[in-house]
Formats: structure tokens, C-alpha cells, sequence
């Protein structure tokens, strides 16, 4: 049927890395999908200005869960800054410039390409981080 | 039902597979329509109501005939009922907004939690601008109106009762006589989008005040739409929009309105989406509705039943068919509906999926976004079976 | 310009004489707007913003092109600034509505007595319901803005100048900047109804805040328009009409709001119309305007030329070429403007007589009713020979 | 040119039969053509219910000249049944069905039924001439 799910891509969304909520989150972000009212929690510590503990929950569709849990394998050591220009890559490559996030996962997201209606699908969890990240950062300063 | 896929142009065009069951967002274009749309654009245009030329001439007299078909279409008593308009969404804010200098505060206006949004918002307006409360029929589990609510919540201060005829998420069919005699005193608007593709209207036997529609969903353009009032309602209503062809007079320091239905119906129409939805409505009415509806009733019953034989199915709305119409929405149990969706696509299915712009019913039934398949008259068997290999796809893909 | 009639499909259907000279009430339909129309209507149809199929998906891609073409056209900032409406009746409308609340008892809204009813009627309403006054800039005998009276209209009451680009009647074209310095502080919107026929539009050059135009008057086609707005302000107004796709949440108790332009598009758009308005805006821009312009400049003086030739005749509007466009309205001493074009139609010629929808101006020059021929680059000589041969008739007939 | 402005019927607008105002009326009426802002004046005397005296004064076109003029020569006699039947005869005729006013000129209007736009431009003399006497009968009674 359709590419864009490719086993790899599922099982992505059902390992559901990093799924559940942090105790004592330095920031926490909620992002709304309004197409599908779709929602991406994202709890976050930081050890200085940059991501420590992380944790997830992806209310939504494979595309949605799939990113969360791409990023929840990734996110430790990352600032607000290389979170914000990680965002502008991944929406780049998913107007079909760039290569996106230098993650191996990042492959398994090629097909959303050509579906422009679910580009946010994926982008909201790369929303709910930064806003998680900047929450933590700003509340420290 | 071969003979009524060679009226839509689309099926030629996309080829196979193209299992078409989007129709309650916006159904595909009949011939008769697409050849009003364009014959007037481009070797007929010209503006109506102000024009001498015989251009000019021909198109008011075309304008004017889709005014009659229109109405006949809802059962008007008269064409100068019929007010054409973009769309359901601006026939029902136009009516809410004509209607709110009417409330006072405290004054109640009675929706249901079966609306689209675009049933819900307006009213919520006017009740902010004048201190109302919108208060809303419930809905029992599996989708439907609870009409056993009526009583409590209708009283004294119910001037507005305002209310889908066909849902166009559970599919279940409104019994409009039971609201229209709970509340007879109050102004009642029926929201007609869902239904024009679906039945036969008859706003004086439903006993309403008002009734909106919108061509897209009934085999017209889009861009085009109309309220239908009853006259003496009209004639006591204020204009919405100001501009061309509404006024009698124009002075910098003021204004005397015409009288309806050009009172609602400021500044260049759509004109050629009007003529294609009066050809629409035309076609709509030169077929057989038993034998539509007939039809109709018989993939809606495949769809039911093929959905049951699926494991994690639920279904919103009705179980039977008994008040509904061939409009289904359902859950693949730990699937979203847009992962529904977009693998049917690959089997050339096209659904919708998401809160179908009726977040008060996705909230009151626990449920956050569903796929929907919905019928039109060139829906055929091999829809019907694409659609139930897809969803079985699903489930054993990603549930 | 044989090349450009050419391009529209009208000329071929209507055969000759077909001296089409009505382009200021609507123009023709070019050809790529003819096939962006028909082509999404026929074999491509679906609903926008929420569909996740492929035709939904292309269909949202389109929108969202079409969207970065009208930004492009009226060289707006960013596509987000671009909202899509029926026509410029109802962006005035929008406008007016969305500022009402910014009015207070004692403001002042700015027009002119060169308006059309479309850019009157919704200030006058946004007026009453606060307790706000309109004032208007007179008009010269020639038809022109009287800039000098400015400085004694404007003042610390000011917040709303809307004023045309383009008037529809006299063909003068309005010095906005001068309008704009002397109210800086104020809102101002621009009817560009005529303005995006004749001419570029630069918003930000012209430093509006809101600017409305409408697509049949452009060569695409019937029942689409557009407001465009900057940013900012568009941020600050609530939204005009209720309904799908304008929300972000919706409650029976209450909804939050999306934002612009989504904000402002409540319902489903004119899908077909807005696509064909931007292959029309694409067809312009694809144009040499300096000779589009120049054409239309000759022709316009040979119909000055040729009306001064005949007796009895009263030009409404300037002498010459300077500051105008092609849009030239006259009287004929002692015949109605209707029997003007009504003879003239029988010559093949049609022009539109009446006030025009700007009555203001025509109790400002004294007038009744006055004939009105409007230019397109697919006029040619012909179609200026047609009509003043054809006056001169009327004169020797009627007069 | 158009066959609309038969030379008769331009002559029988320019002939302006009845134009003027009564010093005394007992009824008088205005009708506007919201088309245009044409506008035709009617003053009646009446001799018991029907038309004595008569005078119009129509600012308009040709048809709406003629139209008065017509009515001009023929009103005498007719009381407010009369005229409203008339007007019913004569809208039937222009929507190409039935022969109108019994009267010779009626036959100039023809040309006019083809173009819809214009119908009102003939009517509003009636519904002027009506109005005016049925005000007249009130003012009476
Ligand atoms: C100057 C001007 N403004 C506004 C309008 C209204 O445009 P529309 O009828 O397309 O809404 C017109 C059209 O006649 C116009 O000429
Ligand atoms: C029941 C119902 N009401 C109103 C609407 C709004 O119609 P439109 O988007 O054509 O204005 C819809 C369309 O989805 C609908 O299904």
C-alpha cells in the first residue's frame, strides 16, 4: 500500500523511545496539531544550557510518535540553538532541500515529502522540544 | 449506476484506482454543472442585475432562473426567498448575524453537539455581542440527537434553535419535527450542507425559518451557496453586508436598503458557481431520489457490515440504518485516522480523517479524530470493497 | 493585441460585432484562469486545508501557491498576508467589521465621494453601530480626489481612510500618497476593484494597511477576492465570520482562534475561483505592463478624442490623459444613459449606463445616470470605432 | 441600430402627452427604478373612483417617457381595478404572454420583451399611476 509506512518507520513509532514524563522537568511543552488535534508532550532537564533527561508523550499518528521517538534517541546534549536549526533543516528537507537531521532515522521520514499535509505531523515534536528547551533555559536565567 | 459515474467528468480524468469517499467535504462535479460554470465564464460573462447590453441581459435572466430553481429545490414559496451566498458557513453567519440585534441578555439559542463548527461559532458570536447563552442538544452513544433532553432545554428564552438536517460525521438524519414543535416559538435554522446531496428538501413541510446549503457538497462549484428565509422573516431582518446592488440609496450620510432578497446580497455574486449549483440542483432533481437513495442505503449497509467482520472497529453513529444516511465515521482501535487515511490513499481510497470540524461531538463521544467514508450517487461496489480491504490493511499493519 | 484576445476564450464564442467595453463591471475571463477553473473543478476536486488523500493534499498545495501568487501580485510581505474572500465587497465588508470594535464615540472614518457603495456602505454600518462619523473627501468637477480639501477633513479623530485606487466612474486614479501622509496615524485600506485591471499594485509602497480587490475584474473568474492586510494589524482584529477551518478549538462554551490569514477564512473557499485567480494574476504579471498600458492609454485618448468631435456630449471625468485609466463615463445631453447603451447594443457595443453604484458622486457632479465604457487590453480600434460611430447615432436618433 | 427605438415609439416619448403637474391633485405617487434612479410622478383627480384629471412627469429613459405618454392618452375613466388588472397585462405581455393594454401602442413595446433588464422601465408608470389613484380613493373615503 503506501510507502510512507515502511516497517522501519512503525516500528520506530511503536518502540515509543523515551515515552512517559520526567518527575522534576526543568521545562515542559505541549504542541497542538490543529489539522487533528493531535498533541506532543515534551519534558525536559537540563545540564547547563543543554538537554539531559528527556521524556515524551505523542498523541497522535505513526508520523508523530515515529518523530518523538527519533528525537527522544537523539536529543542529550543538544541546546536551544542546535534544536532551532535542527527544526529548520528537518522542514527544509521536508520541502525536499537538504538532508535534515544528520540521524539515521531521518531516512525513514523521505516519503512525507510528497504529502505536504503532514509535514507537521513530524514537525511538532521538533516544536514542543525547543519550546521545552527554552522554557528550561529562560527559568534558570 | 455506470450510466451516473459518465456524468462526473473527475472519474475520466483520474483513472484507476480512484475510490472516491471524501464526499462530505466536498463532493465531485457533475457534467451538467461543470458545463453551466464554464459555458457562462467563458462565452456568456458579463455582471448581473445592473446590466442593459444583452450580454448583461441574458446573464441577470440566467441569475434569475437559478433563483427559481433553488428555490423549487428547498420548496420555497417564492424565488425572492432564496438568497445566494458563498457557502453554508456565510448563509449561517449571515442569519446569526441579522438575527443577533433580535437577543437580549439571558436569551438562550439552542444548537446541538451533533453541529459542524460553522453551526456552532456564529451563534456563540452573536450570543457574546448580546449577553445570550448557547446552549447544545446532547447526543446519545452512537451519535445521534437525544431528543429526551428537548424538554429541559428549551424554555421561555429560546429564540434560536439552530441544527444539522444529516451529520456529517455520525451520518444520522435529524427528526426535525420533534425540535420544531419543542420550541414552536423560536426562530429555527436548519443547517443543510450535509443534506442537499442526500434527500429531498422541503423547508415548509421541516416547518424552519431558515435553511443553508452549499454547492460544493451537492455536485456544484464551489464558491457558491445559499440561505433560504421565509419572507415575512426576511423582510423584517436588517442587511449583513453593505456594497453594490443591496441599497436603494446611497448617501455619504446614509442609507436606504432594497428589499430581500437583494438586501442580502451585497457587491458582484458568484455568478457562474450560482448557475452551476442551479444545474446541479436540476440534475438532482431529474434523477429518481428512491432509486439514489436505494442505492445509497445498500453501500452504506456493505460498509456497516464489512466494518464488523474487522477486529477493533468503532463505529460513530448509528449501528443500522434505520435515520441515517451513508456518511460513516469510525475508529481503528490504537490506529489515528490519519494513519487510516493516508494508507488507504495507497490503495486509492480517499477518506477523511480528523475532528471533521465537530469538535463538541469528537469530545462528548471520548473521541479525538476518526476516519470517515461518505457516499454519493457514483459510488459503486468496488469503492465499497476497496474500502474494506484497505481499513482490513490497517489493522493487520499497524494496530 | 490581436495575440491577447486571443487568450480569451469569449471572443471565439461570441463571434462579431462583439465589442465588449463593460471590463470595469466584469472583464473577461483569460484563458489560464478558464483552465485553472475547470481543470480543479473537472478533475481534481477536493477540499483544502484538512485532507490528508492526495487530491486533498494537492489541492491545500495549490491553495498555498495561490496564496504566494496574490502576495506576489500585490507585493505583500509574506503569503500569510493574503486572505481569500468571495470579492472586494466582502473584504471591505471583513475590514470594516473586524476594526468596529476599534471605533469610539466621535471617530472619524475618512472616504471620498468617488467610492463605490462597496467601500461606503460597510463604514457607514461600522459607523452607526459606535457612534462614529463619516466624512468624506470631496470630488473636483473633473471627478478627481479634491486633495486640497484634506488638511480641513483629517484630524486627531482619524483612525479609518479607505479610498479607492481606481474610480470605477470618472477613471481617475487617486494620489494615495498624499492621502496617506496627510493621515499617517490612521487605518488605511484601499478598494483596488478597478486598480488591479489597470495597473501594478505595491502595498507597501503605497504604505496602506489593507487593500481589497476583486478577481472577476481581473480576468479570472466570478466569486473570489482578496484582503490583504499587514501582518501586525491582521494579528490585532478578531476574526469576521465563524466556522470551520478559522478555529482552533471549539467548545460549545467557547472557541479559541487560529491565526491569519486562517483567522479570516471561515468555511470552504472558493476553491476553483481562487486558483483561477491567481492563473489570472500570472497571466498579468507575465505581461509587458508599460505596453499594456500604453495601449490602453491610445485607446483612451481616441475615445476623448472622439466624443469631443460630437455635440452634446458631457465627459465625467478628466480631460485628459494625465492621471487616468481607461474607464471613461459620459452623458449625452437630453438621452437617458440607458437608451445610450441600449442603442449602442444594438451596434454590438456594450457599455453599462446608471449610476454605477457610486451615487454619491453622481448627486456630487449633478448627474442622474451616465453611459460608461471601460477598456481591457483585448479592446482594440475597432471597438472604439463601433462606439463612437454608435453614439453619434444616438445623438442624431435620441438627442 | 436596436429595433427598440422604433421611430413611433421615440415620438410618442417625445411627444411628453400629459407632462406636467395638477395645481391640485388628490392623489400623487413616486416610483423609483432602483436600476437607475429613474423616477416617475403621477398626479390624478378622480370623478367618484375613477381617473378625472392626470398629469406625469417621468425623469428617464425612452421607455419610461413612452410609457407615460401612453398612459397620458388613456387614463381617463380607469379606476384603481382597472389599473391594477392593466398592470398585470401589461407585465404578462412583456414576459411574452398575452397582449397587454388594449391600446394601439402597445405594440411599440414589443421589442422590449427581449430584454428583461428593461421591464421595469415600462411597469413603474403603472405601478406610479396606481399608486396615485388608489391614494386618491383613500384620501376619499
Ligand atoms: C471601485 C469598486 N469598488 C468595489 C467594487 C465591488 O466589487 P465586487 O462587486 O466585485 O465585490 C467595484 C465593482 O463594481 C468597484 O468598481
Ligand atoms: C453539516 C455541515 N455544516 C456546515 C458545513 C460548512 O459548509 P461550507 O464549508 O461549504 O461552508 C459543512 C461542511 O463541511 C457541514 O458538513
Amino acid at each position: 500500500m503506501n510507502d510512507l509506512y515502511d516497517d522501519a518507520l512503525v516500528a520506530l513509532a511503536k518502540a515509543k523511545d523515551g515515552a512517559g514524563r520526567l518527575d522534576a522537568p526543568d521545562g515542559t511543552a505541549s504542541v497542538d496539531n490543529p489539522l487533528c488535534g493531535d498533541r506532543v508532550t515534551i519534558d525536559v532537564t537540563l545540564d547547563g544550557a543543554r538537554v539531559d533527561g528527556f521524556a515524551q508523550k505523542a498523541r497522535g499518528c505513526i508520523l508523530t510518535q515515529a518523530a518523538a521517538g527519533m528525537i527522544a534517541r537523539h536529543a542529550h546534549g543538544l541546546d536551544a540553538g542546535d534544536i532551532e536549526a535542527l527544526r529548520a533543516r528537518v522542514r527544509d528537507f521536508l520541502s525536499s532541500a537538504g538532508d535534515g537531521a544528520d540521524w539515521p532515522e531521518m531516512a525513514l521520514f523521505e516519503p512525507v515529502r510528497t504529502v505536504r499535509s503532514r509535514h507537521d505531523c513530524v514537525l511538532i515534536a521538533f516544536d514542543a522540544l525547543l519550546e521545552a528547551t527554552r522554557k528550561a533555559r529562560d527559568e534558570r536565567a | 449506476m455506470k450510466a451516473i459515474r459518465a456524468e462526473f467528468p473527475i472519474f475520466d480524468a483520474q483513472g484507476s484506482p480512484f475510490h472516491y469517499l471524501d464526499n462530505a467535504a466536498t463532493s465531485q462535479l457533475c457534467a451538467p454543472a461543470a458545463h453551466a460554470l464554464h459555458a457562462f465564464e467563458t462565452t456568456a460573462r458579463a455582471n448581473v442585475k445592473r446590466g442593459v447590453h444583452k450580454l448583461a441581459d441574458a446573464a441577470t435572466v440566467a441569475f434569475d432562473d437559478a433563483r427559481a430553481t433553488m428555490a423549487a429545490f428547498v420548496g420555497a414559496a417564492s424565488p425572492e426567498e432564496v438568497i445566494f451566498t458563498s457557502g453554508t458557513t456565510m448563509s449561517i453567519n449571515m442569519a446569526a448575524r441579522c438575527l443577533t440585534p433580535r437577543l437580549r441578555e439571558g436569551d438562550e439559542i439552542l444548537l446541538s453537539e451533533l453541529e459542524h463548527h460553522s453551526d456552532i461559532v456564529p451563534w456563540q458570536m452573536a450570543a457574546q455581542a448580546r449577553g445570550a447563552r448557547v446552549r447544545a442538544i446532547p447526543v446519545t452513544s452512537d451519535g445521534r440527537l437525544d431528543l429526551e433532553a428537548l424538554p429541559d432545554l428549551v424554555g421561555p428564552r429560546t429564540r434560536i434553535v439552530a441544527v444539522t438536517h444529516l451529520s456529517n460525521v455520525s451520518g444520522a438524519v435529524s427528526d426535525l419535527s420533534v425540535i420544531r414543535a419543542a420550541a414552536p416559538e423560536a426562530i429555527m435554522l436548519v443547517d443543510g450542507a450535509q443534506r442537499a446531496a442526500h434527500g429531498p428538501i422541503d423547508v415548509r413541510a421541516i416547518g424552519c425559518d431558515l435553511y443553508a446549503l452549499s454547492s460544493h457538497k451537492m455536485f456544484g462549484p464551489t464558491g457558491a451557496g445559499m440561505l433560504w428565509g421565509r419572507m415575512d422573516l426576511l423582510e423584517s431582518l436588517p442587511p449583513f453586508l453593505g456594497g453594490g446592488e443591496m441599497i436603494r440609496e446611497v448617501r455619504i450620510d446614509g442609507t436606504r436598503y432594497a428589499d430581500p432578497p437583494h438586501r442580502f446580497e451585497a457587491g458582484t455574486p458568484p455568478i457562474g458557481a450560482v448557475l452551476g449549483m442551479a444545474a446541479a440542483a436540476r440534475w438532482l432533481q431529474s434523477r429518481d431520489r428512491r432509486v439514489l437513495h436505494d442505492h445509497e442505503m445498500r453501500l452504506t449497509g456493505r460498509i456497516l457490515d464489512g466494518l464488523a467482520t474487522l477486529p477493533g472497529i468503532r463505529l460513530v453513529g448509528p449501528q443500522g440504518l434505520q435515520g441515517r444516511a451513508g456518511i460513516v465515521a469510525f475508529e481503528v482501535e490504537d490506529v489515528h485516522a490519519h494513519d487510516v487515511c493516508q494508507m488507504l490513499d495507497g490503495n486509492g481510497v480517499a477518506l477523511r480523517g480528523g475532528h471533521h470540524c465537530a469538535q463538541p461531538l469528537m469530545r462528548a463521544l471520548g473521541l479525538v479524530a476518526t476516519a470517515r467514508a461518505s457516499l454519493a450517487p457514483y459510488n459503486d461496489d468496488d469503492d465499497i470493497d476497496a474500502l474494506i480491504e484497505g481499513v482490513g490493511k490497517v489493522i493487520e499493519r499497524l494496530r
